[in-house]
């Protein structure tokens, strides 16, 4: 009998892992699109294609160099390149950036210009990511000479996509109607059950994110499965205490659900049960509140992702480091500085530039009659009549 | 003829329609309307945080009788839809000076039913 | 050369399958939505947020160690704890927890008040259904003992599940207007599309639950390629026995592939391909008519939860025995016997008492206006105008 | 320790791949409704399962036997049966089958009659497909030979779906009102947010399909890596050159995603990144002038599987030869009209015969108004109001 | 000046229009409506049961015309919206004492078009 | 009493809602509805292609008052809504014979507001 070798079960390992990833795109969409208006939905959806296949590929051209070897530059990464081992790291860690890409729309929905926003996703995927991810997983990463545990990107990605789209709706600005004499006025979005599926299919993908994030399996496999067990804690946790301060709105418990799921990632692979479940549930506790703050602030962060993102990806770098011995708190907190003043001031530059250069935001008009009818005259359901107080 | 044409709450239907039938009209047309009056606007939720609906969902019925016929339906309505609480609506009486039947041609009140 | 341990290979292939079986919780929601009116497809939401989030922790603390053994209470399979062994196992069972409480939402939407629902919820995740899984799964459990074959949960998850919603649907009442002087009136649902893309989920998750019903993967493969086999079979035979019956209505072929795919569980791993087939095909043959035959009981099952899960997994436990000499029928028959009475008696007690404390139904003006606006004040679809004949 | 053996790997291999297939079908059914009007979403929901639950009986019993080997006529592939060793090779291509057989709705929605619909479907599924499989995969199949080189089946699920698709397209006749004297006049469908999310499910299926495709993993599981990466390049050209030329509109995003996953199929275990790319970009470019093309031929192809399927599936094969230097462009191209002719004529004579049969169209009274309420006198979203106009 | 108010079946609309525009008639405002009357219920099934759907889908059509275009519209809207069946609908005359054109501000018949 | 019955651009609504506000019109129903007339059809795509959606979304306000306010209201709606475009609407005037209020009973003008 043939026996397998360590390394083509990992590479597998990592391939079920990138493509759940891969699904979360969809995911991201839906809990998206259900939290806009109608008017808006074939522009979003756009802006979620086009993130995705530019970062894809300036990732393999440079994002991946950047953080993992210059020797990758200019897509060297083919068969017949330089490092035939790289290929299945390579297809995670590309899943994970177009995750972290993809973030900041909810932050901008349903105002910013399609070219801005092309040049801010291809940004963020060519270099501000892949810079900071080379800080903390690259090999001798300065963060993780520091000593920063961050397993499955709490900080890396969430709380990078978080500050990004903090700094880019800073920016912005509120869409029109959103505040009236500084007072906040919500703004429906369409859909809740796409809300709802969104944020499953979201936990679904998030597995292959956390697991996937293992180098590899174990003997005993014992790694993976204490990483599902805290993800699982962690999403329960999450769901549960938004539940109990918003009587179960179904809309703040997909975001805690999601929110759960952030604040695990920095230490799914050693905290216990019982860690896990208490990082999320402060996680999912804290997401209407600080939404609510936001919104007090004048920020209008269409999808919350402040909240979910950023807020409770900066408290899983730090939880890690409050509960897990091994982790210096000391080493998270500076990482997570880092993080935020990379992100933030990159964030604020990109998105500072791109309204100077007039390429950021929407005519009034166009945000009037809606960006599906302004770019495209189309009509996302041709078939269901408008119901919305106009 | 006159056109009744009623703005009621939309959960009060079934009852009308019965005590029109009760007096005899089956016809009518209905309409999804939005209204607003001294019923305050309904307060509506979105992430928790409140906004107010200033048009409610009302439902509108448009019925064509006979002069006759018209006290009898306007207590029907009133007598049927009536909750006592603002935003029970309003019954307005529309003149109308003819009608047609459109599958035969026959007009007037033999067209009506 | 390093090779793998049979130990990583399972745990692997144990979180690949818990994670499908996860991601069934989408399936269940859009089956069950679709199948209700919109104006409590919020409230429908929340309960499923709600009994996902208590019955992963309540399974954590109390249930996997009434099902698995007390060393495992309060939630001492922590690592450091008792068994690392157990993690994979854990995650697993868990995952097959949650979805046999969630088949009882089916059963009892649009009128069940959120605190009586989650109370039963817990008690179905802590401790009812964990009972009945130590009788058949449990190390020495009586209906083990007794011969008793239960592959995937035919028995154990579907028809508890079924029974139990049998239960709480009598235990509550109808819907009002569900009977006009005893005859059954249909309630449409409110979105057909939502059913069925439901249904799809469900299936897919499926392979996860019965694929991942192998304790181990085989030398060869075989075990775990038969499993998928017969599971196919199944859902085949399911889906084109509803559809004749019914000459293809779409909500039968989804009911009915998910009856299919209920039944083959108990002997998944047994079945031939053709024995799959016919096992599946009498499931969705029954579905209709079986639904039919509750609704003139004057029970409102608005999701057909009975049809669905309680006779298929009842006639799915039978044809273990009937078609494969190595099981024996009568050990089949006793020990559903065993289950119907232990989930009935429970739910009657369960829900009864609800009943009894007030917690079990909402009130008339909360059903006539809608729980989502009763509850939430919350339109699900704000731009849609709202169409029904009320 | 004890070690994992290569066959075990390589079946949960499949098994994790055959599952990811199976769950296409839900993309498919929310690409293709979303393209077609909300009158006839029931019925063509109910096409979908009856050509699934068709298929998979039928080449459990035949298809299988005729691609791969008489052995395994009338499903003696059982346990017991002649060969354990092809179960997982059969899921996974039963699931391949279910795939290339459901591609023909797209062409034929709203007006084609359930019965011709579903006699065409078994015809393929039991016979036209696996012939043609024979020739490509199965051993010493004829186009195998002559050194044809399909890895993940452009030519022998895309092309022959599309081309059948055509050809049933053609013979049926355009729907009432799609052309005025000769014009092309657009039939909105009803919702474009499916037919993104139905192309995100596809595109996530098909790493299944692809990676899935591989008859094993490598040592160093670099030949699974490589695809993933190649299925991933095509996947952003095609998305991104199909937002290009369409100035990002979602429609055509998602049929270019898939048009480039259709295209890297042929040579995706052997195409570079880069060469994936290019691949992928053209066939992502090629698809709205080719729609355009085949409308003004009077050809109503109502989902656009023509360029999605044929005319991507046709230049993957080309492209197979082109880009790769172990690949004979000749070869390549002689099979590509091979598979042309056999499809067309099989498809020619199917279809024909069907019409011949009044068995093909519904009655332009069904058709308009519509399907579903001709057939099941359901509302397929019984609270929406009916708001096109007619 | 008068209203012609016709509901009609949805189906119909494209005829009543053509046949509309033949006699000059453009400016018109149509509604989704669901109506009653002599036409019986509408089955609908929902997991093979069937229930009745008692309002059917019509369409209403409002048309301001001066008095000399009534009977030419009537007859338009008749000969293309008939199919004898029950359900074909009926016209209403509805007096109109003024019409302003928002645009223009122009009163009577001549803000008509 | 008057029925000022106006069909206006969706999106003026809350203008004119507003001018009718400052002149005392709190009550009113509004509609969802479609019209055509002076201005040209709205051009949409799918996948690219155009395609002309003849009739286009417009608002209609029913609004009830006495005879007396009729040129106020018109007014107010006219400032409110006109852009000058070619489908800024039209207001039409129906005389009214009677209004009842539903939830007292109450008839004619005391029961308008
Ligand atoms: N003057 C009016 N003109 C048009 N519609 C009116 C008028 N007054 C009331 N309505 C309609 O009747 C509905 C109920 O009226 P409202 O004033 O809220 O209650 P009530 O009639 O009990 O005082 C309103 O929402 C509106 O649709
Ligand atoms: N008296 C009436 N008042 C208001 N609407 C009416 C009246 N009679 C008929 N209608 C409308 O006309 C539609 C068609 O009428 P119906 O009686 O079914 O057919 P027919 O006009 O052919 O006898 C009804 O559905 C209803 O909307
Ligand atoms: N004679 C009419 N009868 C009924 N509705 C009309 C009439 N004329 C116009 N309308 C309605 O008013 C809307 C605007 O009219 P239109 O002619 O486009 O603009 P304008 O009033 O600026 O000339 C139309 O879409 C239609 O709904």
């Amino acid at each position: 009998m043939e026996y397998v070798s360590i390394d083509s079960l990992n590479v597998y390992f990592f391939m079920w892992a990138a493509v759940l990833v891969f699904f979360m795109k969809a995911g991201f969409v839906l809990l998206e699109i259900g939290q806009i208006r109608r008017k808006n939905v074939a522009a979003h959806m756009s802006l979620k294609f086009l993130d995705m296949s530019i970062v894809l590929i300036a990732y393999l051209f440079v994002g991946y160099a950047v953080s993992y070897g210059m020797q990758y530059l200019w897509g060297t990464l083919v068969p017949g390149g330089v490092d035939t081992g790289s290929f299945a790291h390579y297809i995670k860690m590309v899943m994970f950036a177009i995750a972290a890409v993809t973030i900041v729309t909810g932050a901008v929905a349903e105002r910013i210009k399609t070219s801005g926003y092309v040049i801010g996703a291809l940004m963020i995927g060519a270099v501000i990511y892949p810079i900071i991810e080379s800080f903390a997983w690259g090999s001798s990463g300065f963060l993780a000479n520091i000593g920063f545990h961050d397993f499955a990107g709490a900080g890396v990605v969430h709380l990078v996509g978080g500050v990004l789209g903090l700094t880019a709706a800073a920016v912005l600005g509120p869409r029109k109607g959103r505040f009236k004499n500084g007072k906040p006025i919500p703004i429906p979005g369409h859909d809740v059950t796409y809300v709802v599926i969104g944020a499953f299919i979201l936990a679904f993908g998030w597995y292959g994110f956390n697991i996937g994030s293992a180098a590899f399996i174990a003997g005993d496999g014992s790694n993976i499965a204490s990483v599902a067990i805290a993800t699982t804690m962690a999403l329960a946790g999450g769901t549960l205490a938004a539940a109990l301060v918003t009587k179960g709105d179904p809309i703040w418990c997909a975001n805690g659900m999601c929110a759960g799921l952030v604040a695990v990632c920095a230490g799914a692979d050693m905290f216990s049960p019982l860690n896990a479940l208490v990082v999320g549930s402060f996680a999912g506790l804290q997401t209407p509140f600080v939404f609510r703050f936001v919104e007090e602030c004048g920020i209008d962060d269409t999808c919350g992702v402040i909240p979910v993102h950023a807020v409770s990806g900066l408290w899983g770098v730090l939880a890690a480091g409050l509960f897990i011995p091994a982790i210096s708190l000391m080493s998270q907190a500076i990482s997570a500085v880092v993080i935020i003043l990379v992100a933030g001031v990159s964030g604020l530059v990109v998105y500072g530039s791109l309204k100077k250069l007039g390429l950021l935001r929407v005519s009034e008009n166009a945000e009037d009659i809606g960006l599906d009818e302004y770019l495209y005259e189309m009509n996302v359901y041709p078939e269901i009549p408008i119901g919305r107080e106009s | 003829m006159k056109m009744v044409k009623a703005i009621i709450r939309p959960e009060k239907f079934p009852d009308v329609k019965n005590s029109l039938f009760d007096i005899g009209v089956v016809s009518l047309t209905t309409k999804n309307v939005k209204g607003r009056g001294n019923q305050k606007g309904l307060v509506q939720q979105w992430r928790g945080r409140e906004y107010c609906v200033e048009l409610l969902d009302k439902m509108e019925l448009e019925i064509v009788i006979i002069d006759d016929m018209v006290e009898k339906v306007v207590d029907a309505i009133v007598n049927s839809a009536k909750t006592g609480e603002p935003g029970d609506g309003k019954i307005f009486i529309v003149p109308i000076e003819d009608v047609v039947r459109i599958r035969t041609g026959e007009r007037r009140s033999s067209a009506l039913h």
